[in-house]
Order: C-alpha cells, then sequence, then structure tokens
C-alpha cells in the first residue's frame, strides 16, 4: 500500500465527514435561530412569569450546550475537552448560584440564608 | 502502516500523550478559566439587579429589537466559524476565507451594534458608568464581552490576512480551529447575556 | 568538630525553647495563661461567650486526642524504622502500597469525630443568632455604630446617644444592631460574645448578656484603616438599680433652649477657666461633637463626658493629664484622626470639609479651660 | 554536544523578522532575558521568589520588633498597617507561589520525561510577568505616601478612593492583576504540559504525586484567579472611573468584594499548600525505602481538597452577619476537608511505617512539615466551626493558625524540596550537618514565634494592630514571638547563604544521590539542555527504583533519538520578555491613571493615557511578532557519553 493512496484516502474521509458536518452545523443554526426569535416573543406572551422565566433558562441552556457541542467539535473531540470545560462551567455555575442564594435579603439588608 | 499519521500533518499535531493537541487543549483550558470570568461578572450584575431592581427604568432603557438583531448577527457569525474551520480541514482556502471573512463582517456589525447601543443609552438615555449602580454592572458586563469579541475578530482577522501569504500551511487548520473555538464561546457567553441581562427584564412578575 | 556542633546546636534551640515556654504561658503578674485577660476569651461572662468557649474546649480535646494518637503513631514510627548505627545501608524494607480497610477506617473515625463537633457547633450558631424566648422579653435594644475610629451606641427605646462606653443591665439580654459609618468593623467584646462585623450598607445584628454586674473591655476587629489598634470601646453592666439611674442621668437634659453647648452652673469652682473652656468648645469642637444626648453629630456624643471612665475610644482612662495629652496632641495619641486633621471632602479626598484641631493651634491653658469645662459635663 | 539548526527553522532566521534576528545566544544577559528552557525559567523563579521571600522577611521582622513590647513607638501605624499589608502579599504572591512555581518548572517536566514544557515562550511570559509584577507593587513604596495600608485582602470599602486615597492601593490593584496573568499562563501551560507530554507508558495512574499536585494547583489556578482579576477590576473602575461596585453610597455591597475574593481567596491557600504535599510525597518514600502507602487515595484526596476548596470560601466570612443556613452548610463543608487532609497525614505516618527511615535534612523538614501541619490543620478545625471562630476570627489565633500552614505547611515542604533537589539543579550537595543545624533553627525559632500567638489571640488580642495596652497581658508572648521570629529569620537567612555557598563549593554530587524513585532521578545532575537524551518508556510508578531494585520486565526502556533528525529543542525569543514590558507599562499607565502627585519634591501631574497607549502598543506588537516568529526549534544530537548509556540499556534487555 503506498503512501499517495493512503494520504488520497484519508483526504476523502476528511472531506465525506466535513461534508456531513455542514448540514449539522446549518441545521444547528437554524435551530439556534428559531429558539432566539421564541426567547424574543415568549417574554411578552401573558402567561405565568415562572413559566416564562423555565422555559428561557431551558431554551438558552439548550442553545449554549447546542454551540459547545456541535460548533465547538464537542461531539467529535476526545472527551477529556469536554472534561476540562465542565470543570469551569460546573464550578463557575455553582459559584453564580451559590452567590445568588447568598444575597437573598431582608429589608434590613443583613442576609437572610 | 505509520505512512498515514506521518503524511497528514493534522494528525502529526495529535501525537500527544492524550491525542489533544497541545494548543486546543490549552485553549479549552482558558475556555474553563473564561467561565468562572464571566461567572463572576454576571453574578454582580445578576445580584444589583436582585438587590435594586427598581434602580432604572431598564425596559425603557434597552432596546430589544436591536439586542435581538445583534444576538442573530452573532450566531450566524458562529455558523459561518464553524464552516470556516470545516473549511480549513479541508484545506480548502478559498471557502475558508470566505467564510472566515463573513464571520468577521457579522462580528463587526455586532460591535457596531454595540457601540450604537452604547453611546444610545450614555446621550440619549442617561445610563452611564457612574450613574447608578445599573450603568456600573450592565457597562462592565458587556463592555468585558464586546472587548472579547474585539479580540476575536483581531485574532480571526489576522489569520485571514495570514492565508493570503505562502506561509500559511496546512497545520494552521489548528490555529484556525483554536481561534473559533474562542469565537464560539464568546457567542456562548452573549446567549447568557442576552437571557439573563435582557430578556429577563421584560418578564412582568 | 562539625560532628559535635550539630547535637550542641540542637540541645541549645531545645533549650530555649524550654525556657520560653514557661515564660509565654505566665503573664507578667504570675497569673497562669493571662486566662483572666482584658479581653479574654476563655474568661467567659456571659451565656454566649461560655457556650462559645465550651466548645473551643470540646474541639481542643478532641484535636488533642488526634494529636495524640496520630501524633502518638508518628513519634512511634519515627523511633521504630529509624536507621540505626550498624545497620545494612543496601537493606530494602517490605513494599506495601496500602491498605483498603485502613483508609476506610480512618476516614470513618475521621467522620465520626466531626460529626462530634457538627452538633454543639450547630446550637451555637443558632444561640449567637437568636435571643432565647425566656430573654426576649426584657431585652434591650441598642444600636451600634462604627465609625473611624470610635463607636457611637445609640438607646433607641429612650432616644439618646452616648460614645465608645455602653452601659447595660446585668442579666438582661442587650439585642445590638450594628451599623458602619464608613468602613467595615468588628464588634468583639471576648468576655460576653464573639465579634460580628458592622459593615457599610447593611445592618447586622447580635445579642449578648452579662450574668453579673462587671467592667468588660472590647476591641474593633477587623481592620478599618490608620487607628484601627486604637479603636477600643468598654463595657459596663449594672445592677439593675444602678441601671435605671445610669438611665435617668443619660435622660436629663444637658442643654438649656437652642445653645449648642451645656449651660455652665453658678456655683462651681474655677468659673472663669470653664467659662473659657465653654467657649473654646463652642469655637472649636461644637461642629462635630455635640453635649446633647439627644443628637449624634460627626463626631462622638460628648453629653455627660465626665462620667465616662475612659477618654480616646477607650485607649486612655479619663484622668485630666491624659485628657489634656489627647486635646492638646490628638494625632500622636491616634494618627490620622479627624479630630486633628478634620474631614477630608469624600469628593475630593486631598480638601478638607470640616477643618480640625491642627488649624485650632491651642494653648495649653486653652487646652487646660477645655478640659476643665468637659468635666462639667456629668 | 552538537548541534545544528534544522532547514525549516534555518529559512525563518534568515527572513526579515522584525527589528533583530531570533537570539541565539545561550549564555550572558541575551540568553537569559531570551531563554525559553524550563530548566533556566524555573531557577529564575526561585532566584526571584527567594529575593522577595527575604523582603516579606524583613518586613515580618519590622513587624514583630514593634510589637515587642507594649505601646512600642519603633514605628508608625501607618508604616505597619503597610507592611503588614506587603508582607502578606509578598509571601503569598511574590514568594510561596513562585517558589512552587519553580519546582513546577524545573522539577515536573523531568518526571514526566518531556523536553521541556508545551509553550516554552509562555513559560518565558510567565516568569517576566511575575518579576515585573513583583516589581510593580514594590514600586509604591517610592511613591509619596508609600506602600498600600489595607491589608492583603483589601477590604472595600477601606479601598474606596475615599478611604485610601493613595497610590499604593493602584499599584496593588494593577501588580495583581500581572502577577495574575503570570500565574494563569503558567497554569496553561502545565496543564497541557502533564496532560499531553507524559513519555510513553507514564499513564496517569503512574504519574509521581508531586506531578499530579502540580496539575490540580494548576486547575485551582485557573478556576481561582478570574474572580479576583474581575473583582480588581471592578475596584479599578470604583476608584478610577465612578461605578459604585463597592461604594456604598452608590448602593454598592462592600460584602460582594469579600465574596469575590474568597472565591478566589481559599483555592489561593490550596494553591499555597497542594504543591507542598506533593513535594512531601516525593521526599517521604525515598528516605523510608517504601512506595508512597495509599497512592490512588493521595492522588484523590488531592483532587477532593481542591473541589472542595471551591465550596467553603465562606467560612472565612462567619462574622459578617451572614444568614443561619450559609452559616452551618460552610461549616459542615469545611469540616469535611479535614476528612481528605488527614488522609493524607495517614498515608505519610502509613509510608514511614515498616520502612528504614534516613533522617537527612529533607526528611526532616518533611516530618516537620508533618508535625507542623497536623497543627496548623487542628486550629483550623477549631475555625471551621463558626461559634469558635467568632472568638478567633481576625486575631493572632488566626494568625498563628495560617502561620503554621504556611511556614509549617508551604515553606518547611519548599525548603525540604530545596535541599532534596539541589544536588540535581546544581550537581553540588547541600552539607548534611548544616542543613540539619539550618533545620533545627527554623524548626525552634517558628515554633516560639507562632506557637505563642495561639495564647495571644485567645486572650483577646487582634491581629493587625501596631500596638496594645500593657494592661491586657500580652507582653511575654509578643516579646518570644519577637525572639522566635528573629531566629526563624536568621535560620531561613542561614538556609540561603548555605545554598549560595553549596551552589560554588558544594560536594559534588552523582546523578541519585539519594537513591531517588521519580523519573527526575535518572538523568544527569544537573541535566543536559535536552534534559533526556533518550525517549523513556515507562513501565512502574517508581521507575528508577524499579530500575534499581524491580524485576527485569519493569525496567525503563530507553529509545534512542532518531540519528538524522536528532532532539527538536525550542528557539529562544526576545517577544515574551517584550510583551510582559508592554503588559506592565500599560498597568503602570493605569496606575497613574488621573494622578497628582510630587515627584522630587515638585507637584507632577499625569493622566497615565500615554503609558497605558504605549503599553497596549507595545504588547500588541509583541503578540503579533511573537505569533509570526512561530515556536522554531533546532536540533540536538546527544554527546558519546550519552549514546553510551542508552547502547548499555538496550543491550542489557
Amino acid at each position: 500500500m503506498d503512501a499517495s493512496q493512503n494520504t488520497s484516502n484519508s483526504v476523502d474521509h476528511h472531506l465525506a465527514e466535513e461534508h456531513q458536518k455542514y448540514f449539522t452545523f446549518f441545521n444547528v443554526s437554524i435551530a439556534l435561530i428559531m429558539l432566539t426569535a421564541i426567547e424574543l416573543v415568549i417574554v411578552y406572551v401573558p402567561i405565568h412569569p415562572g413559566i416564562v422565566m423555565g422555559s428561557l433558562v431551558v431554551m438558552s441552556l439548550i442553545k449554549f450546550l447546542a454551540v459547545i457541542w456541535w460548533f465547538m467539535h464537542l461531539r467529535w473531540d476526545m472527551i477529556l475537552c469536554t472534561l476540562v470545560f465542565l470543570s469551569g462551567l460546573i464550578i463557575a455555575t455553582g459559584t453564580v448560584i451559590a452567590l445568588m442564594l447568598l444575597f437573598s435579603e431582608d429589608p434590613s439588608g443583613a442576609p437572610m440564608i | 502502516m505509520s505512512s498515514h499519521t506521518d503524511n497528514d500533518p493534522l494528525e502529526e499535531l495529535k501525537k500527544t500523550s492524550t491525542g489533544v493537541e497541545n494548543k486546543k487543549l490549552a485553549m479549552w483550558a482558558f475556555l474553563a478559566s473564561d467561565c468562572m470570568f464571566f461567572g463572576t461578572l454576571i453574578s454582580t450584575h445578576l445580584i444589583y439587579r436582585k438587590v435594586y431592581p427598581d434602580v432604572e427604568d431598564v425596559i425603557d432603557i434597552f432596546d430589544i429589537e436591536l439586542t435581538g438583531f445583534s444576538t442573530f448577527i452573532l450566531l450566524m457569525s458562529s455558523f459561518l466559524m464553524a464552516l470556516s474551520v470545516s473549511a480549513a480541514h479541508k484545506n480548502n482556502l478559498p471557502s475558508m476565507r470566505w467564510c472566515l471573512g463573513g464571520t468577521i463582517f457579522f462580528g463587526l456589525i455586532f460591535l457596531g451594534c454595540q457601540v450604537y447601543e452604547f453611546q444610545h443609552f450614555v446621550f440619549d438615555k442617561d445610563l452611564t458608568l457612574s450613574s447608578s449602580i445599573f450603568g456600573s454592572t450592565f457597562f462592565v458586563l458587556t463592555g468585558t464581552h464586546g472587548v472579547h469579541v474585539a479580540l476575536g475578530i483581531f485574532w480571526l482577522g489576522s489569520w485571514l490576512i495570514y492565508s493570503f501569504t505562502d506561509r500559511y500551511k496546512r497545520e494552521n487548520a489548528l490555529d484556525v480551529e483554536v481561534a473559533g473555538l474562542y469565537w464560539h464561546f464568546v457567542d456562548v457567553v452573549w446567549i447568557i447575556i442576552f437571557t439573563v441581562v435582557y430578556l429577563v427584564e421584560y418578564i412582568e412578575f | 568538630m562539625s560532628k559535635r556542633i550539630l547535637p550542641i546546636w540542637a540541645g541549645l534551640m531545645f533549650l530555649v525553647m524550654l525556657i520560653s515556654i514557661p515564660q509565654c504561658t505566665f503573664s507578667g503578674d504570675g497569673r497562669w495563661f493571662n486566662i483572666e485577660g482584658q479581653q479574654s476569651a476563655l474568661d467567659p461572662k456571659g451565656p454566649i461567650a461560655q457556650n462559645q468557649a465550651d466548645i473551643f474546649y470540646l474541639i481542643l480535646w478532641v484535636t488533642l486526642f488526634l494529636f495524640i494518637t496520630v501524633g502518638g503513631a508518628l513519634a512511634l514510627a519515627m523511633w521504630r524504622f529509624r536507621e540505626r548505627k550498624g545497620d545494612d545501608p543496601n537493606y530494602i524494607p517490605p513494599q506495601s502500597h496500602g491498605h483498603p480497610l485502613i483508609e476506610v477506617g480512618l476516614v470513618v473515625a475521621s467522620a465520626a469525630l466531626l460529626v462530634v463537633i457538627a452538633i454543639p457547633t450547630f446550637g451555637g450558631i443558632i444561640l449567637k443568632k437568636q435571643v432565647p424566648v425566656h430573654l426576649e422579653a426584657d431585652a434591650i435594644e441598642v444600636n451600634v455604630t462604627g465609625y473611624q475610629w470610635w463607636w457611637g451606641f445609640e438607646y433607641t427605646e429612650h432616644g439618646f446617644y452616648t460614645a465608645n462606653e455602653i452601659v447595660f443591665p446585668a442579666g438582661r439580654a442587650v439585642k445590638l444592631n450594628l451599623h458602619a459609618n464608613d468602613v467595615i468593623h468588628s464588634f468583639w467584646l471576648p468576655k460576653l460574645a464573639g465579634k460580628v462585623d458592622l459593615i457599610p450598607g447593611q445592618v447586622n445584628t447580635m445579642w449578648i448578656k452579662a450574668d453579673e454586674p462587671g467592667y468588660f473591655w472590647g476591641q474593633c476587629a477587623e481592620f478599618c484603616g490608620d487607628s484601627h489598634a486604637y479603636m477600643l470601646f468598654r463595657a459596663i453592666a449594672l445592677p439593675e438599680d444602678e441601671w435605671n439611674e445610669w438611665l435617668e442621668r443619660q435622660q436629663r437634659e444637658t442643654i438649656v433652649g437652642n445653645g449648642d453647648y451645656a449651660p455652665v452652673k453658678e456655683d462651681i469652682e474655677d468659673r472663669e477657666l470653664v467659662l473659657k473652656g465653654a467657649e473654646l468648645y463652642a469655637q472649636h469642637c461644637a461642629r462635630c461633637h455635640s453635649v446633647d444626648s439627644r443628637l449624634q453629630t460627626m463626631g462622638p456624643n460628648l453629653a455627660h463626658f465626665g462620667s465616662r471612665t475612659s477618654i480616646a475610644s477607650g485607649w486612655m482612662e479619663n484622668e485630666p493629664e491624659e485628657l489634656h495629652r489627647w486635646l492638646k496632641e490628638p494625632h500622636k495619641v491616634k494618627p490620622g484622626n479627624f479630630m486633628w486633621y478634620g474631614f477630608p471632602d469624600p469628593s475630593d479626598p486631598s480638601r478638607v470639609q470640616m477643618e480640625g484641631l491642627k488649624d485650632a493651634d491651642l494653648s495649653d491653658s486653652e487646652v487646660d479651660a477645655l478640659v476643665a469645662y468637659l468635666y462639667t459635663l456629668q | 554536544m552538537s548541534s545544528h539548526h534544522s532547514p525549516d527553522s534555518a529559512a525563518a532566521h534568515s527572513e526579515p523578522t522584525g527589528l533583530w534576528h531570533r537570539p541565539l545566544k545561550k549564555t550572558g544577559w541575551v540568553g537569559f532575558l531570551t531563554t525559553v528552557d524550563h530548566k533556566k525559567i524555573g531557577i529564575a523563579y526561585a532566584l526571584g521568589a527567594l529575593f522577595f521571600l527575604l523582603v516579606g522577611g524583613v518586613e515580618a521582622l519590622i513587624i514583630r520588633l514593634q510589637l515587642m513590647v507594649p505601646e512600642n513607638e519603633l514605628i508608625s501605624a501607618r508604616l505597619y498597617n503597610q507592611l503588614f499589608t506587603m508582607h502578606g502579599t509578598t509571601m503569598i504572591f511574590l514568594a510561596v507561589m513562585p517558589l512552587s512555581a519553580a519546582f513546577f518548572n524545573y522539577i515536573m517536566p523531568l518526571q514526566i520525561g518531556a523536553r521541556d514544557v508545551a509553550f516554552p515562550r509562555m513559560n518565558a511570559l510567565g516568569l517576566w510577568c511575575f518579576l515585573l509584577g513583583g516589581i510593580l507593587i514594590n514600586m509604591s513604596w517610592f511613591f509619596d505616601q508609600g506602600a498600600p495600608a489595607i491589608g492583603w485582602f483589601a477590604y472595600a470599602p477601606l479601598t474606596d478612593r475615599q478611604f485610601s486615597p493613595d497610590i499604593g492601593t493602584d499599584f496593588w490593584i494593577m501588580g495583581l492583576q500581572i502577577l495574575g496573568i503570570a500565574s494563569l499562563v503558567g497554569a496553561f501551560n502545565f496543564i497541557t504540559t502533564i496532560l499531553n507530554m507524559r513519555a510513553p507508558g507514564l499513564s496517569m495512574m503512574r504519574l509521581p504525586v508531586f506531578t499530579w499536585m502540580t496539575l490540580i494547583t494548576s486547575f485551582l489556578i485557573i478556576l481561582a484567579f478570574p474572580a479576583i482579576t474581575i473583582a480588581l477590576v471592578e475596584l479599578m473602575f470604583d476608584r478610577h472611573f465612578g461605578t459604585y461596585f463597592f461604594n456604598v453610597d452608590g448602593g454598592g455591597k462592600p460584602i460582594l468584594w469579600q465574596h469575590l475574593f474568597w472565591i478566589f481567596g481559599h483555592p489561593e491557600v490550596y494553591i499555597l499548600i497542594l504543591p507542598a504535599m506533593g513535594i512531601i510525597s516525593e521526599v517521604i518514600p525515598v528516605f523510608s525505602r517504601k512506595t508512597l502507602f495509599g497512592y490512588p487515595l493521595i492522588i484523590f484526596s488531592g483532587a477532593v481538597i481542591g473541589f472542595l476548596g471551591f465550596a467553603v470560601w465562606s467560612h472565612h466570612m462567619f462574622t459578617t452577619g451572614l444568614g443561619i443556613v450559609a452559616t452551618t452548610a460552610f461549616a459542615f463543608l469545611t469540616m469535611l476537608i479535614a476528612i481528605p487532609t488527614g488522609v493524607k497525614i495517614f498515608n505519610w505516618i502509613g509510608t514511614m511505617w515498616g520502612g528504614r527511615l534516613r533522617f537527612t535534612t529533607p526528611m526532616l523538614y518533611a516530618v516537620g512539615f508533618i508535625w507542623m501541619f497536623m497543627m496548623g490543620g487542628f486550629t483550623g478545625i477549631m475555625h471551621s466551626s463558626p461559634p469558635v471562630d467568632a472568638q478567633q476570627q481576625d486575631t493572632y489565633f488566626v494568625v498563628a493558625h495560617f502561620h503554621y500552614v504556611l511556614i509549617g505547611g508551604s515553606i518547611f515542604a519548599l525548603l525540604c524540596g530545596i535541599h532534596y533537589w539541589f544536588p540535581k539543579v546544581s550537581g553540588r550537595i547541600m552539607d548534611e550537618t548544616w542543613g540539619k543545624i539550618n533545620f533545627y533553627t527554623v524548626f525552634v525559632g517558628f515554633n516560639i514565634a507562632f506557637f505563642p500567638m495561639h495564647i495571644l489571640g485567645m486572650t483577646g488580642m487582634p491581629r493587625r494592630t501596631h500596638t496594645y495596652k500593657e494592661e491586657m497581658g500580652w507582653a511575654e508572648p509578643n516579646f518570644w514571638a519577637t525572639i522566635g521570629a528573629l531566629m526563624l529569620g536568621f535560620g531561613i537567612l542561614s538556609c540561603i547563604i548555605q545554598m549560595i555557598y553549596s551552589y560554588y563549593k558544594g560536594a559534588k554530587s552523582p546523578n541519585d544521590p539519594w537513591g531517588g524513585r521519580t523519573l527526575e532521578w535518572a538523568t544527569a545532575s544537573p541535566p543536559k539542555e535536552y534534559n533526556f537524551a533518550y525517549t523513556p518508556v515507562i513501565h512502574a510508578r517508581d521507575q528508577v527504583w524499579e530500575d534499581r531494585h524491580g524485576t527485569p520486565e519493569k525496567r525503563m526502556d530507553k529509545i534512542a533519538p532518531d540519528p538524522e533528525h536528532g532532539i527538536h529543542m525550542p528557539d529562544q525569543s526576545w517577544w515574551p520578555l517584550i510583551t510582559s514590558f508592554g503588559i506592565f507599562f500599560a498597568c503602570l499607565g493605569i496606575v497613574f491613571f488621573r494622578y497628582e502627585f510630587t515627584f522630587f519634591g515638585s507637584l507632577s501631574y499625569t493622566n497615565g493615557i500615554g503609558l497605558l497607549v504605549v503599553g497596549l502598543v507595545v504588547t500588541l506588537v509583541g503578540i503579533v511578532k511573537w505569533a509570526l516568529e512561530g515556536p522554531g526549534g533546532y536540533h540536538l544530537y546527544p554527546d558519546a557519553e550519552d549514546m553510551e548509556e542508552i547502547r548499555q540499556s538496550q543491550s542489557k534487555n
């Protein structure tokens, strides 16, 4: 098996894979725009604010994960990249949530929790 | 059978203990760190929104159509970025240049929207860094994001220019991918900011 | 030579250590451990400090037990397995990689010891935060405000202010609302309760109770600028009758009409001097200090100043010579204080918003007059 | 040793790359300023850190002399406040962290069998940013109002322009920012290096513990530093642009600063102690002649300590009026940390148990570490209980606690590491007798200095007070603490003198003087430029030990380099140095933003914008040129001696 054939094989393989990715990216970006549009509309819809809040959180989470999963190639990369990123993401999320809870105040300005 | 990897410079770069290229791994570590940067800024903003909900009439200040438009622009630039990385991996330089150019163009539009938004807030709505605590946290948070976007544009622009020189090699696809990771991250941060800074204000509790 | 110098030096070092231990544990006048020192947390005089000291001793015993067992094992290992003279230098001991049972056992044991600590800890957290129900009924309430570098006390129920000495009845709970005027301070009365910070923009609460009448020292415990070390205060727990007397005295008006300083009585000695002092007071002091106990201005309230035990926020005893020094050269007693330098303008710190004594240039006799006047404020 | 430049990099050299050509000189000033060699950078880190250790030590001794007797008037209150601020900042950011970084740089690549770190030029950037950051912070001494007087955790609102109008505070803010950059680029580099550049066969569960702790510490750095970076940015905006992040007048919450600071600050404590634990875990097995007891558990507990470190920050704030739920949660989480920490101590004792202990100087420091760290840990358990902490917070009890952890812990372990790896770095061994004399001086001095502080704290002495009244009864412990501090200072100084002496006059050391276990002992002392002439193939956790005592199938294989290609080495570069100067000037520009000050007696005015722009331009040019220059590289060929060694090992197998 000579080297040139091998190389062309690998390039073909690359091409096919990248071609496949194009459609994935296109679908993802359409989904992202749809979600953004829904987000923009839903805040004006007269339903319970809790539901709006919840769906906003869920939708932006989906958008967030879609971008890192497909656009940022985590789907195709080694699991290690995901783990490294998740270490930061989890600690950052935990910190934000903890801070939000710590700043639940009573009227005098002292923390309640 | 080692000829396969020997001939593909991109596979060559993956010859590390974990199989992930050095630059990519360092970039992911940086992005993990950047999560904490933005986590801290976003919590500062949200804490003060929570403590002082009525400090400014935020809905009156915001222009959600413009912000929705710039969010759309940033998402599109992210799409084009994904395509340029794909093209770079195929070593399809013309396609990569067009997509990179589009990414940068959309990035510039986003930045333009932000500049317009800032000057509108400052001059028409009297919201400045020192007008209220909302101004402080809002401008520093979105400004930091804007600085990230500007750096990203500079970085991608460098690669666009570099791709026209004959020093550009197949291995540089990795560098474009790493710059792309950064760009996508700036995008996902905006997804969060768009929701928790802008949209949430419009919910009437 | 070098063979002998090591044991000699090591011996010397341990000798120094042996000398230093008793020196440190006995305070100068021979009391053991300074345990009854002015601000000792190990000499509790109230329920919160008692609870905190109890938990401290509990943890101390737990950790001492750990120190003796773990440290004992370490010492034993160091002794038993040391390389002795004449040992085979190439000896290889049996290699062991660890034992899961030992590891798990030790983890479980340490977790169990932590539970012993955790339960009373939780009780202590609750006790410090909430006044127990049986003390709630006759509790009094005081607003504490921390300033750079003194303490203001406001007796909300009776509507008067005092400074640097908090007086309260023994045996009753005192609820404290903690405010800060400028930077963060921390209210600490070691013999009655652990500290709670005074933070600008928020109101913290705590409570204290003295079991018996007594005189306690307290101090700011959070670094608050140049003169942080001089930000002390005193707490006086009085028996019920003396407390009522004190309350009555504090509420007595020290001011007549709309004047901003107290009238000088007809029948006192050195009346001339006191009158001069009153004049100087009006000229130099009245901008920041008030002698009306119902009014809090920028400086410490000076109503009933003559009856206080300490001056300069607890740093000096209230004696004429000390007061003279304090008024003559306050910046040498407390660096950076506003009484000398004046208040800086918050918008431009290089400018002075209100002048201090630096610009008054008081002579010794003028200071004497001020001292005489201040002591008439009983 | 022969070398030549590979064709591709030679081509790069002949291209017009701007102001000057790529530096090639290995020696002299050029060699030092442009180096990318992890060993030289490690040594430079160590020298810088030891210098700042002495600076911080002198500051500490002045503090102690002031407190020696009650109502002392040796120094003014303001100078005292500046001294403890700078002492804390210097010791944490400029002494202990860089000294750990020195070991990360020098030892870690050797332990994983790498030729250099993943990004050698970024490593140089880290070094220069550390040195320039240290210089920037200490420059404040030479300006009119002197150094900052805000405490090392700089609680707002004392840091607001209103309460600290001095320029020292601005120097402190921007200096920490530069040091943050230094730590961050270093950490990204170490993470990539450890994960990606391990020798063949060196799986994660075969990594030396020190390398593991480097990895965990690096993760702590990248996740903790952003919090303080942002907090400092917000503080800088408050001071320069009138924002209200921590300004009460505009609704700011000073308590937010404390949260953000300790979100960084608590992991920072573990950034200081985990490398120390790594060093101890290397030294104890060597001098016990036994493998580390419970290796997986030590690694796991290190990771758990690191992770829990992000969930306990508010235990520094028990007295700030947190609610009952928060106080309880943070208290219990803090207590949990005692378990993995205890596990480590049990395992060290388990390692010693049944071994053959040789009490060399490094071993003495290691055992001293365990004792002192136990004491510091036990007082830590006391602080984890909020009711007890309410009495101990901000008193000398806390001062005693963290000095037991940071001197008795970190510094003892770092001294242990210095004595242990000194032969590897210099090729000479430090004298055992003098080393032990120094150890006893340091150990006894340290205990006399800091044990009495427990008594002082419990009897009511608050920290950060420059004087105290005689009636308080604190005179004797304070007096002896000062005596002990002087002894400690003397011990550390003589340690450093002994190091310098040994470097020039010490006895020559073989490659492996201690009977080491990990890979760094397999190479020459000092290691050649290329670290290893061969690619080591690892078959066991304690590879060098197995080579000596293990079964033949566990011996290390040595793969000789391609005789044509040689060993690839990275090129030197000016751009890290230039970029760091750009960052330095930009930060200096921000310090001088809108500043009026007297300089040599005359009033000067600057807005610093010019300096900021110049700095940013230099930084940008530096980065662009850095990128265009590329990593470069040249090839080295192992000398005959090395080739002989490789041949021998191959024939043996």
